[in-house]
């Protein structure tokens, strides 16, 4: 009995299927996806797009990358909401820059703080959080949602924008590991510990799971996301190629150019994603 | 082992129906007897049951410092809590600050902790408090630390549930603002209840007796449960293994 | 000249005297100190009081403990804001009892998550952070600087409480090492690094400094606060002592229970805390 | 190893004796020239500058996510940072968004990453600009991604300290809102300093040239710098070393 009772059996979770991940992001999901240096569920997002997933609103966190622009380009997204859209040296993402060009999109300009500032509003569960800085900046101008209060706590003139909290309904992300408990290992990359704080779901792809409680090693506890806040794992080695995972694997950079130079054109882009498995190895 | 529960063994008992079906139960510092209770009930739940004890290292699994309790009850992850307070009233409001005319008290409490806080966040709210008398339980507390009920109008996710003690448990009203006397411990009557409150509650003609634990739950409350509750309630733990009548081991704060 | 150049010497700082940190502490300075459970720099604090510091406005996060019991029986605080005083199992402290009694000292009441928020609002550099729950505590009769506001963000009634920023002048804690660059490992207690982002100047104790660079290694690095907000810190072996510190030595619960059934008067305190030195282990 | 300093070199030249005396500078991503001269000038200062590259693990200190470097500046810990942008105006205004009227663009840039908050919190903002041409330095941005400067009353710690292209180095007069030609790089005059520039500014009958580094410096710059800033910016690393006329081997935003 002792045995059943409070061992460590109660806590263990194993890893689902990618498939049955990506069955969890609903049509027109508020989805948080990080930026291509912080570890991207690439090989979730190609089923995503398998799955052919519709009108999702993408929040960069803060910025996107080759998976928002995988997603534009197979004609998954309504709305990008990010602080930037970037490939690094490969410049501004090309299904992206026509999309915004056509119109096919609606892109809510913002900036990384804003960004970061709502997702901890969501996490405190609070409607908003105030922000200096962006006075002036014509992002205002075109975010609606955004507001400019006078400082409460202030008795001269003091303006000061708000920005409303972002409580994403799916978070998803590719970490290194996952222990027997479902704990992710994220380390010193803290926003996908806010993202998972403040969305509903979390959706998480790891290299690997290792038969171990992070949570009892003092070292490891600190950079790990409770499984309290994961909805559901799976495993995806090399899961967040060609954009590469820090400490893993780099950046495939032939890919990304390659990628760059065929998705110029729409038809650029379809022929390199049907072919696209083979620019990641398994 | 003594065959005669402790009155803590008996709050456990009362507690651990309240968390059937939850799916994530916090417990707060200096909350041995929920603590016991939230353990037991995971137990039973064969683990469907999540259990974050802050204090412990073994089933505390925050990893974002001080304020991520709160933040986690606001996120709606935590399903029940438990608070103590030096008053309870017939409101359910909850004093963790003192008596008297604040500041000029006349006896300190520790103070609020997150009580104004988690009280309206939480679903359910169990108060427990093992001396159950008119000092306790009084009509209308000297410090509202946390309010038992709010206004229309007011962003509310939580509160009150139910009120355990060491003679007693009450369902909390909220509809109404008032308790309701569910069961009475062992030895105890409508009347000793009535006796013994400070507050005025609604009761049924017959009101039954609290149930024990089934006697597997006991062996699992002396047994495994009391180890793991023994790693941050070591006397408590002794006292729960031996069965004694007197479970007041810690400050019930 | 390459190594002169850009070798980690250029990085490496070397400990001061706990008579030095203890310098760096004005009369009257708002100062941030963690409960009990999570490092307080015990030796510093003798050292505060050896000095004679006054008028301290002590900021508990959230609570506060032995070391404040301390401070307030030796005379050197004006102002408490926490959200509860505690020795755990052995009650209210006894000279913070004693203190409010008397009126010696402002007791400022508040709640824990108020104060991480506050402490959060001085992080960001933004004046308030609003809160959920609160209403209808009589904390808020008592607190002028927490206002009730109507939330800009609903179009129907909806008030929310707002908190001022808490930006302490001085934030003080014990962790269990620093390594050789000034960075501090405090685990997963993350209330310490915000303490650290919310102070002007953080002083830490610390039971050794290690010849390594805790950044570099991935693990430790998560729970880190970088050199950048340490503004000095000392050696003390078991600078703790006696109220513990997780995963080095526990708390010294015979001295504890010394020191609350003397400090039930001044008398008492007065007599325990000149030979204090012996409680405390070197 | 060139004898003819880069661009880039010239750049760096330039924007080193900027970071004197400070005791802390961010860089922060797709920006390899602003990067070279913060780990020069904290060779230089004998380690007394504190440089933290975002994209680097080696100079890279932050611990609390994405969030940090803004917060980190909000308390006032950071005293240069670098901005670039697609149009640059002579208010100093930057546009990191795109050409056109938006959301209509004719062409997009990346986006206005943390520009709108960062230029109003760190004191010394250097905008970097390898291009000099009416392109890029207009009378107007078509959008204003951060704003140069803030009227009275507006919460604002920071702004524009110099604009450095691969021509010339402007100082920016916060109180006037207008840029003054500081310094003009080898080859250049003010002459075809006020052609290439879309926007007008302020410039002394006579202006100097842009001091080159000096040899130990530029021995350092070639060397561990060049080194250090390979982790991030590899090819343009490369570049640095040989000392080739063009420096251009990352996007300048």
């Amino acid at each position: 009995m002792t045995d059943l009772a409070l061992s460590t059996e109660l806590t263990r979770r194993r890893p689902s299927t990618v498939d049955a991940l990506v069955r969890k992001v609903a049509d027109g999901a508020k989805v948080a996806l990080p930026p291509d240096y912080s570890g991207c569920a690439m090989t979730a997002v190609r089923g995503l797009i398998a799955k052919g997933v519709a009108d999702l609103h993408i929040v960069g966190v803060p910025s996107g990358g080759l998976q928002v622009d995988w997603l534009i380009g197979a004609g998954c997204v309504s709305v990008v909401e990010m602080a930037a859209m970037t490939l690094g040296e490969f410049g501004v993402p090309p299904r992206f820059a026509a999309a915004q060009k056509a119109r096919s999109i609606i892109v809510r300009d913002g900036t990384c703080p804003a960004i970061h500032a709502g997702l901890q509003a969501a996490e405190k569960g609070i409607p908003f959080l105030p922000l200096r800085g962006i006075l002036g900046s014509d992002l205002l101008k075109h975010r609606d949602d955004w507001q400019v209060v006078q400082n409460p706590m202030s008795d001269t003139d003091d303006p000061i924008v708000i920005v409303p909290a972002i409580a994403p309904d799916v978070a998803l992300f590719h970490a290194a590991k996952v222990d027997r408990n479902g704990n992710v290992w994220i380390g010193v990359r803290r926003e996908l510990m806010l993202m998972a704080h403040a969305a509903k779901t979390t959706l998480v792809t790891a290299e690997e799971q290792v038969d171990t409680d992070f949570l009892a090693d003092p070292a490891l506890a600190a950079g790990t996301i409770p499984s309290l806040y994961i909805t559901d794992f799976a495993l995806a080695p090399r899961g967040a190629a060609p954009v590469g995972l820090t400490g893993a694997y780099p950046a495939d950079r032939a890919a990304l150019a390659d990628y760059v130079s065929a998705a110029q054109t729409q038809a650029g882009f379809d022929r390199w994603f049907a072919t696209a498995p083979a620019h990641a190895p398994a | 082992m003594s065959d005669q529960p402790s009155r803590a063994e008996v709050m456990i008992a009362a507690i651990v129906p309240m968390l059937a079906g939850l799916g994530h139960v916090a417990v707060g510092a200096a909350s041995p007897i929920p603590a016991a209770a939230a353990l037991l009930a995971r137990t039973v739940s064969g683990g469907a049951l999540r259990v974050s004890l802050l204090g412990s290292a073994e089933n505390n699994p925050f990893t974002d410092g001080g304020r991520e309790l709160f933040d986690c009850a606001a996120q709606g992850r935590i399903d029940a809590f438990f608070l103590s307070g030096g008053q309870i009233d017939g409101s359910a409001n909850v004093n963790l600050v003192g008596i008297g005319d604040y500041p000029n008290l006349k006896a300190r409490f520790p103070g609020s902790f997150g009580s104004a806080y988690l009280y309206h966040l939480i679903p359910r709210v169990i108060l427990f408090r093992e001396e159950h008398s008119p000092r306790t339980l009084v009509d209308r507390v000297d410090f509202v630390s946390a309010a038992g009920t709010s206004p229309d109008g007011v962003y509310r996710c939580g509160g009150p549930h139910a009120l355990v003690t060491g003679r007693a448990v009450f369902r909390f009203d909220q509809a109404r603002a008032l308790f309701e006397l569910a069961s009475v411990h062992d030895g105890e009557t409508r009347e000793t209840i009535t006796e013994a409150t400070g507050f005025a509650f609604e009761a049924a003609a017959s009101v039954p007796v609290t149930p024990p634990l089934a006697p597997d739950a006991r062996a699992l409350l002396r047994g495994p449960v009391a180890d793991a509750v023994g790693e941050i309630y070591p006397a408590f733990a002794a006292l729960l293994v031996g069965g004694t009548p007197s479970g007041r081991s810690a400050p019930a704060r």
